[in-house]
């Protein structure tokens, strides 16, 4: 037993870390291959013009679906470098949502009220968004457990209210600021140019998952899959866990404030809901959806937990659902219950998160290939 | 000096607020170790059970005794839908803390939008004795009798949880089952109880404070819960994870901060106060400001 | 196809695609739901029945978007594609403030619904309104202290956009006739309003306007009541939507509204047609924004067909009758003139009626015209 | 012989998804020590664990244990330690967070007289640490809480798990004592690797290797023969000493 | 090589570690006994750097360590094992070895490299692994190991370090009696070559009256006696307070 046992975050539910688990016989044939087949279909999907009825509104090469596909891509590419915290370091911050907003709102404040150029508001954006996890993650950090959950999830809450109280009339308060669109290049504006921002979320989701992917297989990776187990011991093995926390925090959160910069550009403009706690709240639970500590899981948990979120209001106040008797339908149409209801479910039936499944599956598909 | 008196007692109703929401929130994190999120939840059920008993339920009524009647009928009913999630979506996830965070997170999703689509999304006028609305003359100061009847309550429910957790074996009992869960088994006792008392207690205590703080606020909304939600986690780690007393102490020092810094400073600095003590006693003492767990 | 293939809009048979994008969940699903009740009575009532502009039928398209900005634009990216000229709703400010910019980039035409920031009017060329706007609001509450020279007025408003532009708006309209202006300012998530309420209550002034939206107005009201606020001075505030009466409790009679519509306040053929279609058969607060907002659709397709350049023309100055009355949409913003009224609140329990006291017309609580931005 | 106090028969357990333990089967007798020996990691531990129950939720035991007449397997731990199953784990898991003798308060159980003389006669050093909380304790100081937690109590069986880990020699001797007496009126299953411990205490020994019975007899008559020991446990010539 | 200076460190009233001096040779085996509570981890914890002492002292290589983290003192080449095992569990064996490696070795903050293609930290991992006698359990995790072989991994991950002083808090606890002579083995190996210092707790008094050069004795947080084998094992207080009458 160790002595302080009560502020202890238990580590995430965790799996070994793909990139560190051994066995090469895995990595044979053509699996090397598949994230970047994968890569490809996702680039070339939206030269498909597939009616998917049911799923989506309209055919996949359809601005509505891009639109969509390019937000749950970006919080697919969000979620995974949440875990790169939760899920890899066993870290767990509430003030995730901060970093992702001050993207947003960087890139929208300096690109609507200062009339810099894109790629400068962008690159100022995630600098300062970079330089603003170190130093905040510099003080949290010498904190741990739940105590390092709670001071972030503080310094979100500054966040939030800064941007409420609309400072200067800089991010337009509880209304939001839309983002203007006169200088910006001409193939990110307009419904026909949607396509490029489903890219450019694409090209985002690939980034975090290459960062996180090489990250976790590389020797600090394997630092930070130690400090989720036993952080004394790597400080007896002679390396500073505070650095090595507060690298990956950084990181972590840089890659969110890139995310923010892309998800501005998507929507069009920043809206006080990504300072909200809410937020950090739903990466946890995209991040558990999928599996924590795998490389795909958090990746799918985002897109899927954004789809959902999107798709359920239609499936609310569809036909099936309000035909249905009142006790059933008026729940139904409320997104957060069947959200909330599918989470439930979900942690319950694949505790390892939609990563889990093909393992969990396995036994079955095995003895039905042996009928 | 009437302004003084005015801020202090209304900031000891706010803290009083949030210490009932905090008690059961910090009573089931410190013995049951869940930072239990779908807190809000059992909020709401208790203001809008209460809400309902004084419509619907005979004997049950706005005024006296019936007053009570209602308000005892939404404290059942907290207690009761905390003992359903214990049971049902807590007990088998023991020893897998996060898995019970994160249920708790969908229980607090859901079960708002729960409440809003059976209540709809709009405030409604809650039902309360006509004193409650009232004023009483302290010193020159008017204080609201809402506030008044919620340091009161605050008083009892603090009380009756010290006494809970010194005087029986249940509080021993649950503070060794969150180390170990096991061993406690392997000693003889079925903890499972012990777990699930805890979580009835923790929804009584936050259905009291849904439906006084309905009371206090004169309506009722789905909402409510979560946004009391934020202060109270601030409250319960700022007090010490667990400790009653502590939050005690907590509360009162946030409530207190919030009412003079909003009126000697401007809009909003309260707030952002809070949240700077929250950093700074977090920085200073990590384990808040009491420090050991539920050492009543 | 290549990805930037989209489907077109049909000939001219083809029916009329409308998209209504606005709350039907979340925290203003209710205002969403009087919004959409009024549109298809509007549409009804514009098209005579016939739900057919010329031989072209209206096709409604409902989208949700739950109050967020995010979700309404995803929800109107994927209407435009779909060939879909014009798109209606916006129960929130936030939501029309970005939708807004979106209908410019793509040239369709936005009729902005409940959402009552300023910031609406003249944003663009393509975004048209169906409701008032703040300043109006502010305009009928300067009403009630006839001359304001020489008076005190005390703005009290929550945090944020809403907040800074009725305190703007107060300070222009007011404050340009004479009054001296104040605020008091509070979080919108504030639960206890007693430093707020002796805030006010030192600062003694001769008005009191009140800016306060969200589950927190009745505890707000109490404790204004409480402190004794409510009898020391006028007080003013909008008139919110018939389910939040009861919620004043006591302090509802001692309180001046001002109000953009409440069942009764006018007497119009439109009303009563409103009436006689939405389940209830009672008005309230954002039917007519709906109800407005389709006649305003029927209007552009008449004039436009499928051209929105055209239906914008036939939009920018049209004067037409809709449920407060006489209604004008000024071409140079497009703000939208209408009726204002002052309402007093009487009764006690859960039934509670509101009356009018004074109608203000159109142009006397016309806002100023506001920089078309693009 | 007696009746035996405890009988296991056919028992296998499998832990995510490895056999653990495959079929093992012994007795322990209603008087005196049974000592249960073995490599590290052959599954004494998980044996002991499977009789109290406590297998890990991923686990699945067969076979059958009996308490006199009655079968353990299917019941819940805490009835089946309130029917006198004494349990010393192997890790100690004394309550860190709780002071001394909140963990021995806690140990009551309902309808005996806790016999506090006894353990404090025992363990002097737990009388004078009551509010040292249990987590600073030392090692030894924790076993000793541990062993003291059970012996609160009667019991009509107790098993102990490596009782003398990390326990310095003279408190080894005490412990050995200790447990010496205990047996003399309770019947004891002990899993223990000093092999001085054993041969002062034990009457009766099962080996395990590799999750399988590998002998079972006489503990002195096993540690007379060093060929046997030597093939079972891999030592000889220290046991001597 | 390592000296404490008067180290103390009190709770409250309470000395736990009572103004103990200590010399470590190089090359040296210093074994430490003492009754269980003698202040022997805590000692331990004050060298490494866990916890700060209140009074006193520590030297490494005559330089003062005593405000130190312990990751610095690590780098410096002091190394330790703990009573209670703790090996990262949620990763394999063989991960274990190698970030200790890796840790000693430098270069942990290489975010872009690949780990697995390091052969000389794959090489020296394994190495460490074969002579502790846990290679064929490489791919395990090692929050499932059974105790004794977590207890030969805490070994290895010490020896990956190549700590020139090394801590070590009872290695012998829970193996069983079959594998303690090859441990010993392992543990005298590493003494045997390139001068390195060890300090060891252990209960099994035949352990360490075969490795240690001499034998230290805490009781109640004070060095009792520190002198060579015989001379302790004659000491009749220590006789009294310790050793007891043996079995
Ligand atoms: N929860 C678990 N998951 C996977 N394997 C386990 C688990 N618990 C035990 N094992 C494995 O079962 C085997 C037997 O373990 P057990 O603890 O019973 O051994 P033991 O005989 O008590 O050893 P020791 O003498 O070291 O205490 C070991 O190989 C161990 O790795
Ligand atoms: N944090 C603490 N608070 C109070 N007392 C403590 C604390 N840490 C250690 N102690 C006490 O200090 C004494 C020394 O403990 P330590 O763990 O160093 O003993 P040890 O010599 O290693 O014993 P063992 O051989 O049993 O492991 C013990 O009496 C212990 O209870
Ligand atoms: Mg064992
Ligand atoms: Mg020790």
């Amino acid at each position: 037993m160790t002595e302080v046992k009560s502020a202890e975050v238990a580590a995430p539910p965790a799996a070994v870390p793909d990139e560190l688990t051994p066995g090469h016989a895995r990595w044979h044939g053509l699996r090397p291959y598949a994230p970047l087949v994968a890569l490809v279909v996702a680039a070339i999907l939206p030269y498909s013009t597939v009616n998917l009825p049911g799923i989506f509104e309209g055919p996949l090469n359809s601005p509505g679906t891009l639109q969509l596909l390019a937000i749950c891509l970006v919080f697919g590419g969000l979620a995974a470098g949440y875990d790169l915290l939760f899920g890899r370091t066993g870290m767990l911050s509430f003030g995730h949502a901060l970093y992702f907003a001050a993207g947003v709102y960087g890139t929208d404040v300096l690109v609507t009220r200062a009339g810099l150029p894109l790629w400068q508001a962008a690159l100022l954006t995630v600098t300062g968004g970079t330089i603003l996890a170190a130093l905040l993650g510099a003080v949290a950090l010498r904190t741990v457990g739940i105590a390092f959950a709670m001071v972030t999830l503080a310094f979100a809450q500054v966040g939030a209210i800064l941007v409420a109280r609309d400072f200067g009339g800089l991010t337009g308060g509880e209304e939001g600021l839309p983002l203007d669109v006169s200088g910006l290049p001409a193939a990110l504006v307009g419904v026909t140019n949607t396509v490029n921002l489903y890219w450019l979320a694409l090209a985002y989701l690939a980034l975090v998952v290459l960062v996180v992917h090489r990250v976790s297989g590389s020797p600090t990776g394997r630092v930070l899959a130690g400090l989720r187990d036993d952080e004394r011991r790597i400080g007896v093995l002679g390396l500073d866990p505070y650095r090595f926390k507060l690298v990956a925090f950084t990181l972590a959160s840089g890659l969110a404030t890139a995310g923010g910069v892309v998800y501005c550009l998507i929507v069009g403009g920043a809206s006080p809901h990504v300072t909200s706690s809410e937020l950090t709240l739903s990466l946890l639970v995209m991040v558990v959806l999928g599996g924590p500590g795998t490389r795909w899981g958090p990746v799918l948990g985002g897109i899927l937990y954004m789809y959902l979120d999107h798709r359920l209001t239609a499936f609310g106040t569809s036909d099936a659902v309000n035909s249905l008797p009142a006790f059933l339908s008026h729940p139904l149409s409320q997104p957060l219950f069947v959200l909330g209801t599918v989470f439930i479910l979900a942690v319950y039936f694949f505790p390892g998160g939609l990563a889990s499944l093909r393992t969990r599956l396995q036994p079955v598909l095995t003895s039905l290939r042996r009928r | 000096m009437s302004t003084v008196i005015l801020l202090t007692l209304t900031g000891l109703g706010l803290a009083a607020l949030y210490f009932l929401v905090a008690s059961g929130l910090s009573l089931v994190f410190g013995l049951a170790d869940v930072l239990n999120f779908a807190h809000g939840l059992f909020l709401g059920v208790g203001a809008y059970a209460t809400w309902w008993a004084a419509g619907n339920l005979p004997g049950a009524g706005a005024d006296g005794l019936g007053f009570l009647v209602a308000v005892a009928f939404g404290v059942l009913a907290g207690s009761a839908v905390a003992v359903l999630v214990e049971l049902v979506l807590i007990r088998p996830l023991y020893s897998r803390t996060i898995e019970q965070v994160l249920v708790t997170v969908g229980l607090s999703l859901a079960g708002v939008a729960l409440l809003q689509a059976t209540w709809g999304a709009d405030a409604r006028p809650f039902p309360r004795p006509g004193w409650t609305r009232d004023v009483t003359s302290v010193l020159g100061a008017q204080v609201p009798n809402a506030g008044l009847l919620l340091i009161v309550a605050a008083a009892v429910v603090l009380g009756a949880l010290l006494a809970f957790l010194r005087f029986t074996r249940y509080g021993l009992i649950i503070r060794a089952g969150v180390e170990n869960r096991e061993m406690v088994t392997a000693l003889g006792i079925d903890v499972r109880k012990a777990f699930t008392l805890v979580f009835a207690i923790g929804g009584a205590a936050a259905a009291l404070a849904g439906a006084l703080g309905s009371v206090y606020f004169g309506t009722v909304s789905p909402g409510q819960g979560g946004s009391l939600l934020i202060f109270a986690f601030i409250v319960v780690v700022i007090g010490g994870m667990g400790s009653v007393v502590g939050s005690a102490y907590a509360a009162v020092a946030v409530g207190l901060l919030q009412q003079f810094v909003n009126y000697y400073g401007t809009s909003g600095l309260g707030d952002l106060c809070v949240v700077g003590l929250l950093a700074v006693v977090l920085l200073l003492r990590p384990q808040g400001l009491a420090g050991k767990v539920a050492h009543a | 196809g290549s990805p930037q293939d989209t489907a077109s809009g049909g000939g001219d048979a083809a029916p009329v695609k409308v998209g209504l994008v606005y709350s039907q969940s979340g925290p203003l699903a209710s205002y969403g739901k009087q919004y959409i009740e009024g549109f298809k009575a509007g549409l009804d009532f514009a098209t005579k029945g016939t739900g057919k502009v010329g031989d072209r039928k209206v096709e409604l398209t409902e989208v949700d978007d739950a109050g967020d900005p995010a979700k309404a634009v995803s929800a109107a990216k994927d209407l435009i594609g779909k060939g879909t000229k014009i798109i209606a709703g916006s129960t929130s400010s936030g939501v029309a403030l970005q939708v807004a910019p979106i209908a410019a980039q793509n040239k369709v035409l936005f009729i902005s619904g409940p959402a009552a920031t300023d910031a609406v009017t003249g944003a663009n060329k393509y975004t048209f309104r169906s409701g008032r706007q703040s300043y109006q609001d502010v305009v009928t509450a300067k009403s009630f202290i006839g001359d304001a020279a020489g008076k005190k007025v005390v703005v009290f408003a929550q945090d944020g956009a809403f907040g800074d532009a009725n305190e703007a708006a107060v300070k222009a309209v007011i404050g340009g006739a004479g009054a001296t202006v104040s605020s008091v300012r509070a979080p919108a998530s504030a639960t206890e309003f007693t430093p707020f309420a002796s805030q006010i209550k030192a600062a003694k002034p001769d008005l009191l306007f009140v800016a306060w939206a969200g589950t927190t107005a009745p505890a707000m009201w109490q404790t204004l009541d409480q402190q004794g606020v409510l009898s020391s001075t006028t007080v003013v505030t909008g008139l919110d939507i018939r389910a939040s009466w009861p919620t004043f409790g006591a302090a509802g009679s001692k309180i001046s509204f001002l109000s953009h519509y409440f069942d009764g306040a006018s007497d119009t053929e439109a009303a009563k047609a409103a009436k006689a279609k939405i389940p209830g058969g009672t008005l309230d607060l954002f039917h007519p924004d709906g109800f407005a907002a389709a006649q305003m659709v029927v209007r552009a397709v008449q004039e436009g067909g499928d051209d929105v350049d055209k239906m914008v023309k036939a939009l920018e100055g049209w004067q037409f009758d809709g449920v407060k009355g006489k209604m004008t949409i000024r071409a140079e913003d497009h703000a939208l003139l209408q009726p204002m009224y002052q309402a007093k609140l009487s009764g006690s329990g859960t039934a509670f009626t509101a009356s009018a006291q004074k109608t203000l017309t159109g142009d006397e609580s016309a806002p100023p015209v506001a920089q078309m931005k693009g | 012989m007696t009746e035996p106090v405890l009988s296991v028969e056919n028992l296998s357990v499998r832990i995510a998804g490895l056999h653990i333990l495959q079929g093992v089967s012994f007795e322990v007798a209603p008087t005196g020590v049974t000592v249960l020996l073995g490599r590290n990691g052959v599954g004494k531990t998980t044996t002991l664990r499977a009789i109290v129950g406590l297998t890990p939720r991923n686990g699945e035991v067969r076979g059958t244990v009996r308490m006199g007449a009655q079968s353990l397997l299917a019941r819940p731990t805490h009835r089946l330690v309130r029917g006198g199953l004494g349990y010393v784990p192997e890790d100690r898991c004394v309550f860190a967070g709780l002071t001394v003798t909140e963990n021995l308060r806690l140990a009551e159980r309902r309808g005996t007289t806790p016999a506090y003389d006894k353990v404090y006669a025992l363990f002097p050093e737990l009388d004078r640490r009551g509010r040292q909380r249990a987590g600073s304790l030392s090692g030894g100081q924790q076993q000793m809480l541990a062993i003291g937690r059970v012996l609160l109590n009667d019991n009509r069986l107790l098993l102990v798990d490596e009782p003398t880990k990390g326990l310095a020699p003279k408190v080894v001797t005490e412990v050995a004592e200790v447990l010496e007496r205990v047996a003399e009126s309770v019947p004891v299953l002990l899993v223990e690797q000093n092999l001085a411990v054993v041969r002062r205490l034990a009457r009766d020994a099962v080996v395990l290797s590799a999750g399988k019975v590998a002998w079972t007899g006489n503990a002195q008559d096993l540690l007379l023969e060093t060929a046997l020991t030597r093939s079972l446990l891999g030592v000889g010539a220290e046991v001597k000493a | 090589m390592l000296a404490t200076r008067g180290l103390t460190w009190r709770i409250g009233e309470v000395a736990i570690v009572d103004s103990v001096y200590l010399d470590l040779a190089p090359g040296e085996f210093l074994g430490v006994i003492g009754p269980n509570g003698a202040g022997k981890t805590s000692l331990f914890n004050l060298i490494t750097g866990l916890r700060r002492p209140t009074e006193g002292r520590i030297l490494l290589d005559g330089a003062d360590v005593t405000e130190l983290p312990p990751h610095r003192r690590a780098r410096l080449g002091l190394g330790r094992t703990f009573q209670a095992s703790s090996v990262f569990g949620s990763l394999t064996v063989r991960e274990n070895v190698r970030l200790a490696v890796q840790a000693h070795r430098g270069g942990s903050m290489k975010l872009w490299r690949r780990a697995a293609a390091d052969r000389e930290v794959a090489a020296a991992a394994d190495a460490a692994l074969d002579r502790v006698g846990l290679a064929h359990r490489g791919t395990a995790l090692a929050g499932t190991l059974a105790h004794g072989e977590k207890r030969k991994l805490e070994i290895a991950l010490l020896l990956a370090g190549e700590p020139r002083v090394m801590l070590l808090d009872e290695p012998m606890a829970g193996v069983s009696a079959e594998d303690v002579p090859e441990l010993v083995r392992v543990i005298k190996s590493l003494t045997g070559d390139s001068g390195r210092s060890v300090l060891m707790v252990e209960h099994h008094m035949d352990v360490i009256l075969e490795l240690a050069d001499r034998i230290a004795v805490m009781h109640h947080g004070a060095l009792l006696a520190c002198d060579t084998p015989d001379t302790v094992m004659a000491n009749a207080t220590v006789q009294e307070a310790y050793l007891g009458e043996s079995l």
